[in-house]
């Protein structure tokens, strides 16, 4: 097991430790060579090189929120199977890398038994990509892990078997930042805000820039106004479409509210180049109240979309390519979700989205 | 250490069901650490009142830093003061996100002294994430981070923590070394890392291939996506091998084929690879058969960013294929002309995919010297408003500039 | 009766080549006709200038009407005097531009004693259009075109000549009778077509199937396409026969269907009838073996137009499916909405497909009571940018209208 | 025969006269009852009806621009192959209606003697939709009938056989006002102006109202200014792209300038369903300068277009569905046409056209 020593002084701009340090000899020697992986079950898969040798990663399923605890956990796991090498995912579940394939299978027991199911490869749900919530940011108009959890406890055959009809990609993001790739993913629950905010008049004055929060409104709904001979703003409610920009820059501008914040869920993006060309994801359910702890609608509206695309879709069709196969006004049939007039795109490039043809079915 | 067990009824439903919980990572922390005792308890809270207990963000730092801490305050600092401050520290992971068992424990060990014990592994950037600390934590917790060889991530209007897909290191894909050029960009860019002085964030992510693990199309200011220009390389014996198997080539690879370009006659594959576009899904299908060409480099696409405020952009191809190999200079050429340019004539929060729409993408390029070409553009336009900058005068039948 | 032979190098190279020539149909013209010879003179004028030599047109007309005359007078009238005045008259042609000799010779026989003897068998509209005479002829050329059964076409802000294909009269395909629809629009919009009222110009147009044969999604307000709901109807014995006559049906049937919901197992053809989008592909293809299923009618699509000044338009799906019968009732209560809401609230010069963009396509709905459906869009919305309208008060829980 | 009366005295809002007085008994017979059709050489169609009846259909080119003499011409030939009966299609060609099969090739024959080729069915290209240019328009920027008249002089073969892989549909408008399906042709030829508008004061000031000219541009090139004291208009230059609306609302602001008015082309679009959705045409050569009598590099850019992909399209395959085949960097390489800053969009929805994924070929 390589060691990385503790240097002396207080340094700046090192930047991050070269990856090298951490790579497997197996890797090291193989880098750049490998020549086909097999995915053997669900969860293992193997990378073969030009020069025989073969490479073994476990993947686990991981909450991505971990404890000190649970690292040193993987660590000692890492030490016992493998050498002390592992390494996580894009989608935040941790990998391990064998050379000694006689040791997958007691590694899957043992981590099983500390609670992180193996799976999330190949043709099936893996890890949703989630942020903060309530855990930690200001913004949200829901919780992040929460409902992730609740989502995954639903899903989470999908995740350790390998019977999808191609890849099924979940992110979750608890605000229209949408921190993580939620706007291009298979399903994405979207926290929302549906309450214009409110204006904190004496905070307002004290740490905002009147015009800054003004030219932040995307829909100049954001209006500086006099009162009481001090300038402040006002918010036209109903030029506001909740988008947060005026909170982000001016703390003055609540826009969290416990009645009107709560889930939207959005299906069809994909980010591969794979077949067809990435593309965004559309809107699906426009508003699930928040319903902590385990948020009931959300869970059985994802397992929805999750089934009635699993039964349809033909081999390789992901999502959005099954829906551009069979139509939207099929989808929404399908699915059961009514279609309303918030579906129609009304935004700067709507015109765009408006079906320009007689290519319907009925 | 640990102050009075919380009462969370809430929060215990969360750790029913088979999914890894979160609640129970926070539990553990929890029993040892007063910060994650009050974090579990704000937590209950917001699941009662429906709403985060954080409030707006204020600007803490390491000295000589302008990002990488993300400042954070309870709305309920009387209830929880441990943590009325609790900013989170983001850390510049190693390429690809390797680890040792021996690394990750140093930093376990830090965090333990300094921290809540909670982290992310890791932000939806790349950044290994310490969940939370007091204001007076940041700078010894800075220090043992760079004694042991690591250093904070971006936030703020700087460039942001470059992250890639394992690439070379685990994947026959790879068509250019996604960690070598992930360490070299954070290497070369360690002052607009640390010191923000853009309009804007600027996020790079490295993919090995078209299959762009890191969703780099999606969520950078420039993607970076390895692609080749010459033949598919077939093993003509593994392809019968899977038609032997029993995959149905001719439906399920042939005919999802975007560029029309394959046949199949139940025996042998004809590829037309000049009408190829790459989109990787007859090599994803058969890997043991199919692979990238030889002549490998990368696609350079610019502009991702998410919907915040004038809708969520992907990238867009810049450089239709270049070859990425030390000391990449061709690539911080382009870059740096792209941040000055960006730098000068951004507005205020104005990501550069923004900027370019704002400005056109043909002045874009004309102002960074990249010759316009067909792959830029899905298509040319459809409308006939082309703002011609001369004409002729009939005196002189010269240019005139307008 | 005819002028002076004029000099005309230019147009006289468009008499050579093989495609009927239109210097050669002024030319006979202006052998008798005075007008036609100075609208040759001028049009030679205008090959050596390369400019139009056409003022801007002023508002000439017939009593009692606003549109059916362009007005258009020469930019050289002393050199020109037979044109100083050159108004076109749009007629409107009968619906599928069918005639008879006999009245082809009548409406000669007043176009030679009024006009200039020269016209556009047919404008871009639809109208037969008699091209040029002075101010004083258009009253006696419109009282004889009436008393032939004929009347002026629209221009200005109203209803245009609406115009179709030939449909049931000559096609196989017409789902609905296209002519008959024409007959009934025009006549029932007299009024609006004759005096403007609107905002802009509304145009009718209607095609019997999805080939569009008058291209009425591009260029026409209110599209009105004829389709079907039911199954293709497939005469297998005509579907073998194609086979055997050397249709490859595999590749040039079923491998360009978008619906991907045609199989063909080399002796039978079989349709996913729930997934065909009724492009009518396959049928034009094999149309003694298919043809459009047994419940017809039309889709009705608005807002095409030409690019100025926002852009082009396409027409998009307004109502996916309605079966077309007299009294049209259900489409002129729709019409009426929509007129009174655009007529109320466009622009001046602001179609209707620019002002349903304006106002939101969801608002427009609302406006003239259509309920939103999926057919509507090419895909829901990508940006979570929603106008909510209403939202929980703390203490009723009740909606409130913001 | 039949006959239409005349009547008596004015009248209004009479309307078209009904269309069943022009139809053949045959049509009416068999209105709604056809049941197939087949194409039996170029330009002759029979349509069978369910009653086994047949109608031929001969189809003769025109340049739509016809004198009173031409129109008798094609009354005497209807009554003498097809009892009177004729229509001219939406292309704006003319159509014989026969019942007697052996009359077909003399009408043909006569057609020939007359200058008026039959064809334009099936897979060949029709007539050139167009529009008025200098023949009748104040805003014309090219000719429309001469332009037509030299390019279907060159491909005049493409009319009269049936050897394309689909049909190829020709449409030119002297304006951006763009009368006619331009904007949806496989090939569409487009006058474009390129000097801004130069301003009138005098005459503006006596027949243009100000704001209506300010408003009607589209950039915010028009502003008002203060001229010795009167109001009037100046012209932005670098804001303006040349589109005429203001110049269509104030003839004082006059665009036409036989220096740089000229021709643009444009390819790709279509109208119909078949097979794929409609589609708008896009730029392929920003301009060519006006060269009459007969645009010699008109000609010669069109010609390209249509052999490149009458050589390279497959069966059935429309051009703007070849290129989406292919590719655009592919249609730029085969055509030759040099690719320039002015391809690229630059107005409203821009980025919508911007190549957002990695599907190219090298
Ligand atoms: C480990 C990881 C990269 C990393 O450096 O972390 C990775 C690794 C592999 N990806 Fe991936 N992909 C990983 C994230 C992604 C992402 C990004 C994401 O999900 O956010 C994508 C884009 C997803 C999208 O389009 O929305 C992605 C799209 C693919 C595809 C294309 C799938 C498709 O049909 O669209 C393939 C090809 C395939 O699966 O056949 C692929 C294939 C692979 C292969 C087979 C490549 C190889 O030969 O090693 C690797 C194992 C596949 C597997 O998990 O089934 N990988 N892959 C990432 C694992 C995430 C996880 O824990 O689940
Ligand atoms: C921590 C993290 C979410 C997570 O749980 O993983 C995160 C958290 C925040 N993001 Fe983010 N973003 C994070 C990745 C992203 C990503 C994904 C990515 O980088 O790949 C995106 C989408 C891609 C993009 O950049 O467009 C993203 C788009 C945003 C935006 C919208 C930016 C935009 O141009 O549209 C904001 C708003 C802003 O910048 O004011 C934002 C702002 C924020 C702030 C700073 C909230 C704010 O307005 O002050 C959040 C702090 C939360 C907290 O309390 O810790 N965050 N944010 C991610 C960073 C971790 C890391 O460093 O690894
Ligand atoms: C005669 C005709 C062209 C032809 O040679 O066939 C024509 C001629 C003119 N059109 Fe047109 N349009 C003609 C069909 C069209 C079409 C095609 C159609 O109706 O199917 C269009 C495109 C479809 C559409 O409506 O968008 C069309 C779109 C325009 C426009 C742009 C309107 C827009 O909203 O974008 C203008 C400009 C305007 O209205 O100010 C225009 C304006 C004009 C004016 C009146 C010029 C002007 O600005 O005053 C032209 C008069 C020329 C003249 O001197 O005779 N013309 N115009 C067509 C009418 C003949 C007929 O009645 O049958
Ligand atoms: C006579 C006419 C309608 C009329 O009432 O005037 C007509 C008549 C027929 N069309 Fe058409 N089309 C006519 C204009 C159009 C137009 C409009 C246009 O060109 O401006 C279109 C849309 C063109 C486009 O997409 O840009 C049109 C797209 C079609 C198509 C679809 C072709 C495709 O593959 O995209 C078919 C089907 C086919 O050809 O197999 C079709 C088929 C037919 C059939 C076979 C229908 C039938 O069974 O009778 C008719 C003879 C076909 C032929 O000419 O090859 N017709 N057809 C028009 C003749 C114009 C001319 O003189 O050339
Ligand atoms: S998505 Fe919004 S609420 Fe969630 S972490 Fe990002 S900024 Fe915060
Ligand atoms: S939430 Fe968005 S739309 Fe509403 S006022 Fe704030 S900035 Fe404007
Ligand atoms: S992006 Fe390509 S090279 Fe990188 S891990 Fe994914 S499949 Fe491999
Ligand atoms: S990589 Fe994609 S486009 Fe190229 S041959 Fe394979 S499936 Fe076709
Ligand atoms: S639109 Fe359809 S019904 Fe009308 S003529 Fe064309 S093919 Fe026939
Ligand atoms: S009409 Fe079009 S979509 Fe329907 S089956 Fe035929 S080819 Fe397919
Ligand atoms: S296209 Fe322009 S120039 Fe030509 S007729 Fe129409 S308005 Fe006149
Ligand atoms: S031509 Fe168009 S862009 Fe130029 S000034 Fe006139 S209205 Fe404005």
């Amino acid at each position: 097991m390589p060691e990385v020593q503790p240097k002396q002084k207080r340094k700046t701009d090192i930047g991050p430790p070269h990856y090298e340090k951490f790579l497997p000899p197996i890797i090291k020697e193989n880098y750049g060579k490998w020549k086909y992986h097999e995915v053997l079950k669900p969860g293992v898969m193997v990378t073969v090189s030009e020069t025989g040798a073969r490479l073994y990663t476990v993947r686990a399923g991981s909450p991505r929120l971990l404890s000190i605890d649970k690292i040193r956990a993987y660590a000692d796991l890492a030490d016992k199977y493998c050498n002390g090498y592992l390494r996580f995912t894009s989608r935040h579940n941790v990998e391990f890398l064998l050379t000694d394939e006689s040791k997958i299978d007691p590694l899957i027991r043992a981590l099983d038994a500390l609670g992180h199911p193996v799976g999330g490869m190949a043709n099936s749900i893996s890890s949703i990509v989630h942020t903060q919530g309530w855990v930690h940011c200001h913004s949200s108009a829901t919780d992040a892990s929460g409902v992730v959890k609740a989502v995954m406890d639903d899903l989470i055959l999908y995740f350790t078997e390998m019977k999808l009809p191609a890849k099924l990609r979940i992110a979750l993001a608890c605000c229209l930042n949408m921190c993580g790739a939620v706007h291009c993913s298979d399903i994405a629950i979207l926290g929302i805000h549906r309450r214009p905010p409110k204006v904190n008049r004496d905070r307002l004055k004290a740490t905002c820039e009147i015009p800054s929060v003004v030219s932040a409104c995307p829909t100049a709904a954001v209006r500086p106004v006099t009162v009481d001979g001090q300038p402040s703003v006002e918010v036209i409610e109903e030029r506001c479409m909740f988008c947060a920009n005026c909170f982000t820059v001016c703390p003055a501008m609540p826009i969290n509210d416990p009645l009107n914040d709560g889930v939207s869920i959005w299906v069809g993006g994909k980010v591969s180049n794979a077949r067809s060309e990435p593309m965004f994801s559309k809107l699906a359910i426009p508003f699930i109240p928040n319903n902590p702890p385990r948020w009931p609608e959300v869970v059985e509206a994802v397992r929805n979309l999750v089934e009635v695309w699993a039964r349809n879709a033909r081999k390789y069709e992901r999502m959005g390519e099954w829906i551009n196969r069979i139509g939207w006004p099929r989808f929404f049939e399908m699915t059961g979700i009514p279609f309303e007039k918030v579906h129609i795109d009304d935004f700067k490039h709507a015109g765009t989205t408006f079906k320009r043809s007689t290519h319907l079915t009925y | 250490m640990a102050e009075k067990k919380r009462s969370t009824p809430q929060l215990d439903e969360l750790e029913k069901g088979s999914w890894p919980s979160f609640v129970k990572e926070i539990k553990t922390a929890a029993e040892k650490n007063p910060m994650a005792n009050d974090l579990l308890g704000q937590l209950e809270r917001s699941y009662e009142d429906k709403i985060s207990h954080w409030k707006h963000g204020g600007i803490v730092g390491v000295l000589g830093y302008g990002g990488g801490i993300i400042g954070r305050y309870s709305d309920l600092p009387e209830e929880f003061p441990n943590v009325s401050h609790f900013h989170t520290i983001r850390i510049n992971q190693p390429a690809g996100w390797f680890y040792t068992s021996d690394v990750l424990r140093k930093l376990c060990d830090i965090w333990e002294k300094h921290g809540s014990g909670l982290t992310n592994m890791h932000g939806s950037t790349g950044d290994l994430v310490f969940l939370g600390t007091k204001t007076d934590e940041l700078e010894p917790t800075f220090n043992e981070l760079t004694d042991l060889g690591f250093d904070l991530g971006g936030s703020g209007s700087d460039v942001r923590t470059p992250s890639c897909c394992c690439g070379m290191a685990r994947c026959e894909w790879a068509c250019y070394d996604t960690m070598a050029l992930t360490y070299f960009l954070t290497m070369h860019y360690q002052d607009e890392l640390h010191r923000p002085a853009f309009p804007y964030k600027w996020k790079f992510k490295m993919s090995g291939c078209p299959n762009d693990c890191v969703a780099a199309i999606a969520r950078s200011d420039m993607s970076i996506i390895g692609t080749w220009r010459d033949d598919i390389q077939v093993d003509e014996a593994a392809v019968t091998e899977y038609a032997k198997s029993g995959v149905d080539i001719q439906k399920d690879v042939v005919g999802n084929c975007p560029a029309k370009c394959m046949e199949w006659d139940g025996k042998k594959i004809k590829i037309d690879n000049k009408a190829c576009v790459k989109c990787m899904h007859c090599i994803n299908a058969m890997p043991k058969a199919l692979a990238p060409g030889k002549d490998r480099g990368a696609c350079i696409l610019i502009g991702a960013k998410a919907p915040i405020v004038e809708g969520a952009l992907l990238s867009s191809v810049l450089i239709p294929f270049i070859k990425l190999v030390p000391p990449y200079k061709e690539l911080t050429d382009l870059v740096e002309k792209i941040h000055e340019l960006w730098a000068e004539n951004g507005k205020n929060r104005e990501r550069v995919g923004e900027f370019i729409q704002r400005i056109g993408m043909g002045n874009f390029l004309e102002a960074i010297g990249v010759e316009p070409t067909p792959e830029m553009v899905a298509h040319p336009r459809e409308n006939p408003y082309v703002f011609y900058e001369e004409y002729f005068e009939e005196d002189s039948e010269d240019n005139k500039n307008a």
